[in-house]
């Protein structure tokens, strides 16, 4: 079920700092981590391209290059220890001085190190504290305040307004101002999920009966992909977020149009598909703004046709996924929620055609 | 380098170190007496007496076997685990069959493979290296094989009826409560639990009693072997430890069978409450897993680098500064929940300084190296395997203890790398190294050193590349736990790479086995003492006789085969027609009094299948907790019942000492 | 050591669990491996026919009842039914069924509908969730085995888990069909 | 500490100061418990002699008389030793107390399981009364009046006077009767299901474990007693009942906590 064609923003954002320079010291990934960057979507813990991501970024620089000074140090005593020892065997007369004299000169030693080690270790405590108050200091005037509620296995976005009228509600894709701080309030409807957007901050766990919330900014406009990063059930590795980071005006227009009811369909076939979609199942679980589905245990629909995926993040939007996720999602996707509909050719394709109205 | 190129032929027969060349003759039993004693202390022959075997150098080997079978399940399951994600969109598992297989494989090899190892070794190797002639408990001791045993089947039988448990290894609620795990696979799954844990407890209860009470003569506290003291470390912190998750399994149970709601937010319960309860142990768990070949480490070292560890009593306060610090680390498993920062800081602090008790130790060891004399056996190359392999896993463990990174790392394929490096690295290179080091002292022959190399090297190497790339899947964003993932995302070159090191690591474990086969028939006579080791199990035949030890030993130092034998050498005056043991002052030592340990007896076994049909018949009604209380009250009873000849024979022993001298 | 003897534990305790391995594999399986909802189910259009299956076999199987009963509350039965204790519509806890209390009459009650307010979902809701909530509603008055039966939700508890319940003795009382 | 792992007293001292316990020595009564403590002092005293055998001047401590007083022996003869052992002395006591230290952890951690679920919730009991004061308290009377005849019971052992302990372990039983009773009592007062909300799973998750050990606590001592009226009987048993006299301390001292939570923990 891989993914023919991109179904991402494509423009591809300089990365702020590069990746190779970032994990010098891990040789394999000099070797590995362009191949891998070439192709693949924004989702990647050592690429930031937002402040919080950034913070993280630099601690992990430091942290990695004490861990590698100290994994350094101790194994070349190591093997300075095997190398210069002299050789025994079984036969060889063991030497038991020390048990009568203890060795005063290699207590000392050890005590050395393990005092050296004692002040690496603060070291990491410190550079963890400064960071951690860093992340917290991000400042939130204008912030836009988005709701993500986890779901098995997809993700609900409520956009928060103080004017009720204003408030609108998608799924499975988030567009963000670049620029503009954005705190999201977890919630989960069902069981623990966690929000992980590698680029632009850590994870936050979502957990039933409790809130938390995440705060970040996206300094670089992108498509940023998202995962659930806590084990969440049977399609736990489908359950995929993309976050569109655009400039400000983008974003407002993206956030009118969301606002607005679904188009009326303009001809008899999109007509007759919205007839499909409200006599048969779909309305049962899903909502289409403007009409009589309003139903929220499935994802809301009203602006399906803007989104770049369907199904979470699984496979790209176009016509022909849409249609066979319709007709048989259980194969793709087994256990998914979404039952399999049997329906005439025609009708499947007036409400193809509906669905790609819903702009 | 020098490791490589310094392999030399088999020790001949016969090694040095045993007896020192100026002592006088060690006093030994009249050949009739010394088979009364073997006649004392044997298993019964037969269906029913193998059964009813009670000596603990039989209930350990049994235990080693079956643990070893199980790792044997969950490496199985692994390499399913690396072919379906070895190619981004796998088709080989679907998700349900995925979820069950990591579910099983971390279940096995946490629960019924890593922690029990360790207890099933010691039990074999802690009375020969305190100079006792068994456990304390012996019954006790097959119990709890039995029962460990039976909740294994259990959940493997469970699994292949396809009840397999699909919640993960840590099972979070709500996802394995009631609502959203139906039917019985969580359920086996925390049977499983209430099994091993059980069983683990017993025998931690009876190594305690063990080393406390039953020391030869002499080996006060500060003469133990390291090893003993890391297995009486790992043992009070299962006593610790344990409960915590017996408590959350059986809520958990509760909860999905009569209507409890400890875990359910609609009711006043909380889906953190699991996670405590099972971090408080679980943490530890890592830590009762890894303690214990610290224990071999030492053994080891000292043995092969020919002389004593440096800094005993540093090594034992760091010993016990880790098992304690163990109990203050969990929540840096819970960094990305909503707790508060300040505690979260807390934690961070607490996970870091851990490592200092372990630093100390490393280097002490370096320091022995360095000083000592080495020759570099097979046993040797797998323990030096720790100082690159945990080294690297504990820096890692330093990367997830920060609360920051551990949100950019934790649930990414980031831990898993960390996870097996130190579970591997800290566990499992010193386990195999010690098999290398004691094969010869179970079964009296040496393992061929040319495959144990060949073993080393695929292992090693094998572990490298299968487990160095997951870091960098990690920082690409690679979460645990999925069943496939797009082509785009990039992860399937480095997956590929990480599948071949999985083959390689089933390669050697596949020399192993070959080569324990080849060697039990074929391989070189060990003798005594093949090693040229210092402690007591050396000074006894290989394999050792049923009752350890002709004559009890009397201890003089740490390393009693490699000092100045002094006199009195040996305790006479122990009765050989009755399983009497030497029970010995706690702290030092001193004579106490002379018991009588149970005979073999089936009761442990029968009592063993009537807890089993408790405990999984309560997954199905509470009123199983009822009805086969009786089976279980009558086995035990029985079991605890006192054999009136025996006791007739003690009274008369107790009343007319002389005549049994 | 020989291992001859835990071979036979081992073997006698496969013969136990093959004794329940039946029972096992049709309670435990997940859609991946669903069985057919109903037998006479491979002609999709036979509830048309009116032809209606004796057996529902998701009522051997525990997720299936488990997703009857997340339907049960996502297509809103309780605004009818309570939660089973009955409101404008009949209480489902209790035995006494109006058009008769096994599988395919509970079915027809769903797909078809009946009069005095039970409207017909056959055109709305796929079969196989149609047999889920037959199975689930079934489960409400304790029709089903206990290991099938689902236990106490993630939620503010209303009634014991359907697990839990005595199995109700049924009776068909039509008296209801006149009535209101 | 390394070379002071030389200085140890050689074990043999331990043979003077060890093998003459203060009533940890002896058989078990044939007829009547005179014989006993005779038996006990007999053989207390054979050992005390040996002791002062081993003292010899010139023989290394420990060495048996047979080896010859001048030659250092190779062996240390311990057929002197007593057979059993009260107290912290007897491998019986670690079990126990290693078993203690596992159900206190049990408890402590149900508890804690307990104030934490309380912190989550506003009203505690979440609905309903707290439970019942009456046979709580009455229990808890009882169960402290079980330690009296428990306390004599392990003296009685220590002692090695079968009468008594049959005696003080029939009393025992009679009042663990009594405590099961009004546990059941308990119960039906708890104003709470299992299954009603987190504080009555609690309660009840408390309330079922420590149940759970008066269960097993009594189910022991009726097996000792019986054995101790019927045989075989040897010096060992007497570790037995006094062991397990020390667990019925553990179990009834473990119930004031439980009890205070259980009782006072849904009023403060």
């Amino acid at each position: 079920m891989s993914m023919h064609g991109r179904p991402f923003a494509t423009r591809m954002p300089q990365p702020v700092r590069r990746p190779a320079r970032l994990v010098s010291l891990v040789p394999l990934v000099l070797i590995l981590a362009p191949a891998a960057a070439a192709a693949a979507p924004l989702q990647d813990a050592l690429r930031a391209y937002g402040v919080q991501a950034e913070h993280i970024g630099r601690l992990w620089n430091f942290t990695l290059g004490l861990c590698a000074l100290v994994f350094a140090l101790v194994l070349a005593a190591f093997v300075c220890a095997l190398w210069s020892a002299r050789r025994g065997d079984a036969h060889t007369e063991p030497d038991i001085s020390s048990l009568a004299r203890p060795e005063r000169g290699i207590y000392r030693i050890i005590a050395w190190a393990v005092g050296i080690s004692t002040v690496g270790l603060l070291a990491l405590l410190g550079a963890d504290v400064v960071t951690s108050r860093a992340l917290a200091r991000m400042p939130l005037q204008d912030a836009v305040n988005i709701e993500l509620i986890g779901h098995q296995w997809w993700w609900e976005a409520r956009y928060k307004d103080a004017d009720p009228a204003r408030q609108f509600t998608t799924a499975n894709e988030l567009h963000i101002p670049v620029g503009r701080p954005v705190v999201v309030t977890l919630r989960s409807n069902d069981v623990i999920h966690t929000l992980w957007l590698p680029n632009l901050h850590g994870k936050r766990d979502m957990i039933p009966g409790r809130t938390s919330t995440l705060t970040f900014r996206a300094d670089q406009p992108g498509t940023y992909r998202g995962q659930c990063a806590e084990f969440c059930g049977l399609e736990h590795a489908m359950m995929a977020l993309l976050v569109v980071a655009e400039p400000d005006a983008q974003y407002q227009a993206w956030a009118a149009r969301q606002r607005q009811p679904a188009p009326e369909p303009a001809t008899s076939r999109t007509r007759r598909g919205r007839e499909v979609f409200l006599g048969k199942s779909c309305a049962m679980c899903h909502a289409i703004g403007g009409t009589t589905a309003n139903a929220v245990f499935g994802p809301d629909l009203t602006h399906l046709a803007g989104r770049g995926t369907i199904a979470s993040g699984m496979l790209p939007n176009n016509r022909g996924h849409l249609g066979g996720w319709i007709s048989d999602p259980q194969t793709l996707k087994p256990g998914v929620s979404m039952p399999a509909n049997l329906m005439p050719q025609e009708d499947l394709h007036a409400l193809l055609d509906y669905l790609e109205t819903l702009k | 380098m020098s490791v490589a190129d310094s392999t030399t032929q088999p020790r001949p027969a016969r090694g040095p170190g045993s007896v020192a060349p100026s002592a006088p003759p060690a006093p030994s039993l009249a050949p009739h007496e010394a088979e009364t004693l073997e006649q004392t202390w044997r298993d019964p022959p037969g269906i029913i007496g193998w059964f009813a075997a009670v000596n603990h150098k039989t209930i350990s080997l049994r235990f080693m076997v079956t643990t070893f079978l199980f790792f044997i399940a969950g490496g199985l399951l692994a390499l399913a685990i690396r072919l379906q994600l070895a190619r981004p969109d796998g088709k080989l598992a679907g998700p349900d069959l995925y979820n069950q297989l990591f579910t099983m494989h971390g279940s096995t090899m946490m629960f019924l493979f890593a922690v029990p190892v360790m207890q099933a070794v010691a039990t074999y190797l802690v009375p020969l290296m305190i100079g006792a002639r068994s456990v304390a408990f012996p019954r006790m001791n097959a119990f709890a094989y039995w029962i460990f045993t039976l909740g294994g089947l259990m959940l493997f039988i469970a699994f292949f009826m396809g009840i397999g448990p699909d919640a993960g290894w840590f099972a979070y609620v709500p996802l394995s409560g009631p609502q959203y795990s139906p039917g019985k696979r969580v359920d086996f799954w925390a049977q499983m639990i209430t099994f091993t844990e059980l069983s683990a407890i017993m025998e931690a209860i009876v190594l305690i009693t063990t080393i406390f009470k039953m020391r030869a003569p002499g080996m006060t506290l500060n003469r133990m072997p390291l090893f003993v003291w890391t297995m009486l470390a790992a043992s009070f912190m299962v006593l610790f430890a344990m409960p915590a998750v017996m408590l959350g399994s059986t809520a958990l149970i509760t909860d999905r069978l009569v209507g409890t709601h400890f875990y359910n937010p609609g009711e006043g319960g909380d889906a953190l409450l699991w996670q405590h309860l099972f971090w408080f142990f679980g943490h530890p768990e890592v830590y009762l897993i890894f303690i214990p070949p610290l224990g071999f480490m030492s053994s080891i070292i000292a043995t092969f680098s020919r002389r004593p560890i440096v800094g005993y009593s540093a090594m034992v306060l760091a010993l016990i500064g880790t098992a304690f610090f163990a109990f203050g680390l969990w929540v840096h498993h819970m960094f990305a929940t909503n707790l508060p920062e300040l505690g979260k800081t807390f934690f961070t602090a607490a996970s870091l300084m851990i490592a200092i008790p372990t630093a100390l130790q490393i280097f002490c060891w370096i320091a022995t190296l360095w000083s000592g004399r080495i020759s570099f056996k097979t046993p040797l190359l797998f323990v030096l395997a720790f100082f690159v392999i945990l080294l690297a896993g504990g820096l890692t463990g330093l990367m997830l203890a920060s609360v920051s990174l551990d949100t950019q790392l934790h649930d990414s394929f980031f831990v898993v790398a960390h996870l097996h490096y130190v579970l591997m690295g800290g566990a499992v290179f010193p386990l195999f190294g010690a098999f290398y080091y004691w094969f010869p002292k179970f079964t009296g022959r040496l393992l061929s050193e040319r495959l144990g190399k060949w073993q080393f090297w695929l292992f090693f190497i094998g572990f490298n590349v299968a487990f160095f790339p997951m870091h960098v899947l990690g920082l690409q964003g690679m979460p645990r736990r999925i069943y496939t993932y797009p082509e785009e995302m990039g992860w399937g070159s480095l997956n590929m790479v990480a599948t071949a090191g999985a083959f390689m690591i089933g390669a050697s474990v596949l020399l192993f086995i070959v080569n324990v086969a080849r060697s039990r028939r074929h391989g070189a006579p060990a003798g005594p003492n093949p090693w040229g080791a210092g402690t007591l199990e050396w000074s006894v035949a290989s394999p050792p006789p049923a009752g350890n030890f002709e004559m009890v030993p009397i201890v003089y130092g740490r390393y009693p085969l490699w000092e100045k034998p002094r006199l009195p050498s040996h305790v006479a005056g122990l009765i050989n027609e009755h399983r009497e043991v030497l029970i010995t002052s706690v702290a030092d030592a001193e004579l106490d009094h002379r018991l009588w340990l149970p005979a073999s007896s089936y009761w442990p076994f029968l009592s063993a299948l009537a807890v089993t049909a408790l405990f999984v018949g309560s997954i199905f009604t509470p009123w199983a907790v009822v009805w086969a209380a009786v089976p279980v009250a009558i086995g035990t009873t029985m079991w605890f019942w006192p054999k009136r000849s025996t006791s007739d024979m003690r009274v008369a022993s107790e009343q007319h000492p002389e005549l049994f001298k | 050591m020989s291992l001859r003897c835990p071979d036979t534990v081992l073997a006698c305790f496969i013969c136990l669990g093959a004794g329940l391995l039946q029972a096992g594999c049709e309670r435990e399986q997940r859609p991946t491996r669903a069985p057919p909802a109903a037998s006479g189910t491979g002609d999709p259009s036979f509830t048309a026919q009116g032809v209606l299956p004796a057996d529902n076999r998701y009522e051997e199987n525990a997720y299936a009842v488990s997703q009857g009963k997340v339907w049960f509350r996502t297509y809103n039965c309780n605004g009818c039914h309570g939660q089973g204790g009955g409101d404008s519509g009949p209480a489902l806890m209790d035995g006494a069924w109006r058009y008769g209390a096994d599988p395919a009459s509970v079915y027809a009650s769903i797909a078809h509908g009946r009069p005095n307010g039970m409207p017909a979902f056959g055109q709305r809701l796929p079969e196989d969730q149609i047999w889920q909530l037959a199975a689930y509603v079934r489960s409400m008055s304790g029709q089903l085995r206990i290991d099938v039966a689902p236990s106490r939700s993630d939620t503010l508890q209303a009634s014991e888990p359907e697990g839990r319940r005595e199995k109700a003795k049924t009776t068909v009382d039509t008296s209801g069909r006149a009535g209101q | 500490m390394s070379d002071k792992a030389r200085h140890q007293p050689d074990p043999a001292v331990g043979v003077r100061m060890e093998n003459a316990p203060g009533g940890g020595q002896g058989g078990v009564p044939v007829n009547g418990r005179n014989s006993a403590q005779d038996s006990a002092q007999n053989s207390a005293a054979d050992a005390v002699s040996e002791a002062g055998a081993n003292t010899a001047p010139g023989a290394e401590p420990g060495a048996t008389a047979g080896a010859g007083p001048q030659a250092p022996s190779a062996t240390l003869d311990v057929s002197c030793l007593p057979t059993f052992a009260f107290g912290h002395r007897s491998p019986m006591w670690w079990g126990t107390l290693g078993l203690m230290v596992v159900e206190g952890t049990v408890f402590a951690l149900a508890v804690m399981s307990y104030f934490y679920l309380r912190s989550h919730s506003s009203a505690w009991p979440m609905t309903g009364l707290p439970p019942d004061l009456l046979w709580g308290g009455v229990n808890t009377a009882i169960m402290l009046a079980s330690l009296v005849p428990n306390h004599f019971a392990k003296r009685a052992a220590e002692r090695l006077d079968l009468q008594k302990v049959r005696l003080w372990m029939v009393a025992c039983m009679i009042v663990s009767l009594a405590f099961l009773g009004v546990r059941v009592l308990e119960f039906t007062t708890l104003n709470t299901r299992w299954d009603s909300d987190a504080y009555g799973s609690a309660v009840w998750m408390l309330m079922g474990l420590h149940t759970t050990h008066l269960i097993t606590d009594a189910y022991d001592s009726l097996v000792l007693t019986v054995l101790m009226f019927t045989g075989p009987l040897e010096g060992k048993r007497f570790v037995d009942v006094s062991e397990n006299a020390g667990y019925w301390y553990f179990v009834v001292f473990s119930w004031i906590p439980i009890y205070a939570v259980i009782y006072w923990g849904a009023r403060i």
